[in-house]
């Protein structure tokens, strides 16, 4: 089953794509890694950034955490905050 | 008392929720926008935050500071949106019975908060911007 | 700015005076007023001091700070007199570029001021008083 | 030549000797050590005290320190500020 899941970007990644979400299509029992993978193939420019995390509804997900089409999901760039 | 929020950070309402009749020690820490940059000034800066996931972790900071020190009351605001230099970035303020416990938990707090809360500051020059510790 | 004051302190001038263009990071502590007994409660607490070598101890423990740490601002506040439960005893403030600064400086101050500053405090009862740390 | 020298009190040595400042004969070379021992002897109330410091012109002075008629002299029993 192939389905869409929407990636949320802040900060560098938002200005490096143009975009505040990415639609990226994800197989069954695609993992955090994949997406990663998949993101920065269609998405070269996020190549610039120090390093680039996931987060899976609202928590730091581990590379092979499972994805589904519900899970809210969001690049997380290096944070600057404090 | 956790918060994100675009407004200024009303320093004497948190003193005021801070206060508790077991009260020994209160500290209070500011971080204060500051011009970083050696030659180009900087005009303003933009915090964005990823809200939802900001506030639950920045919950989490604060519960396990609850777990390893003595606290009797806590808040954590942290601002976003424009801000200028001089101003108020975030407020943590500890209140225990004794002073080694409102030290140690506040500045862990700022610390982690820097290490895993999901906030971004972008540096606006005359001339240009820059997202502080995107790049390699 | 060192002083010794039977005026209640003023969170808001102390924070007013703190500020600097090249802020990064506050700390600001207070050390309230708790009631340290088990059984009986405490009435209020009598601050004396012998106010020229106070100021001047005070005065000894900033500038050790400055050599140890830079420092862009400071202030330290001690009240004397008659205090309930609940007021401030005492305020330290520090304003440095970066945070670590001013958590070691604010709690150098503090953990000094504790030991060498001759400044004596009285616990009173309804039914008696104590000096504090006075007895074996 | 023999002189006094006025001895200031806070604190709990104050409230058990009932007086704010001491009157104290010295002798020329008289030391630190040798006010603290005087003090000791005709006040022993004091004994209770847990330390007694003191302090020469607003400054603590080490037990050899020579006094002077002259000095602002102080007992300082154990602080508790802050």
């Amino acid at each position: 089953m192939n389905s869409t899941v929407s990636v949320l970007l802040f900060g560098i990644t938002r200005d490096l794509t143009g975009q505040s979400a990415l639609s990226i299509p994800i197989q069954t029992e695609t993992r955090v890694g994949d997406l990663l993978d998949q993101v920065r193939q269609q998405y070269p420019a996020l190549a610039g950034v120090r390093s680039l995390l996931v987060a899976v509804n609202g928590e730091y997900a581990e590379v092979d955490q499972t994805l589904t089409s519900k899970d809210e999901i969001a690049l997380i760039p290096p944070v600057s905050g404090g | 008392m956790i918060a994100l929020t675009t407004d200024p950070i009303d320093v004497a309402s948190a003193l005021k929720y801070l206060q508790s009749s077991q009260a020994g020690a209160i500290d209070l820490f500011l971080g204060v926008v500051r011009d970083n940059t050696q030659d180009r000034p900087v005009d303003r800066l933009e915090y964005e935050a990823y809200d939802r996931m900001a506030i639950s972790e920045m919950q989490k900071i604060a519960d396990e500071a609850h777990q390893r020190w003595s606290i009797l009351r806590y808040t954590i605001i942290h601002r976003k949106g424009t801000l200028l230099t001089g101003e108020i970035a975030v407020l943590i303020g500890i209140t225990t019975a004794h002073r080694a416990d409102a030290f140690e938990a506040c500045r862990y707090i700022i610390d982690t908060i820097k290490q895993t809360v999901p906030i971004w500051k972008k540096e606006i020059f005359t001339d240009g911007e820059v997202w502080v510790n995107a790049h390699p």
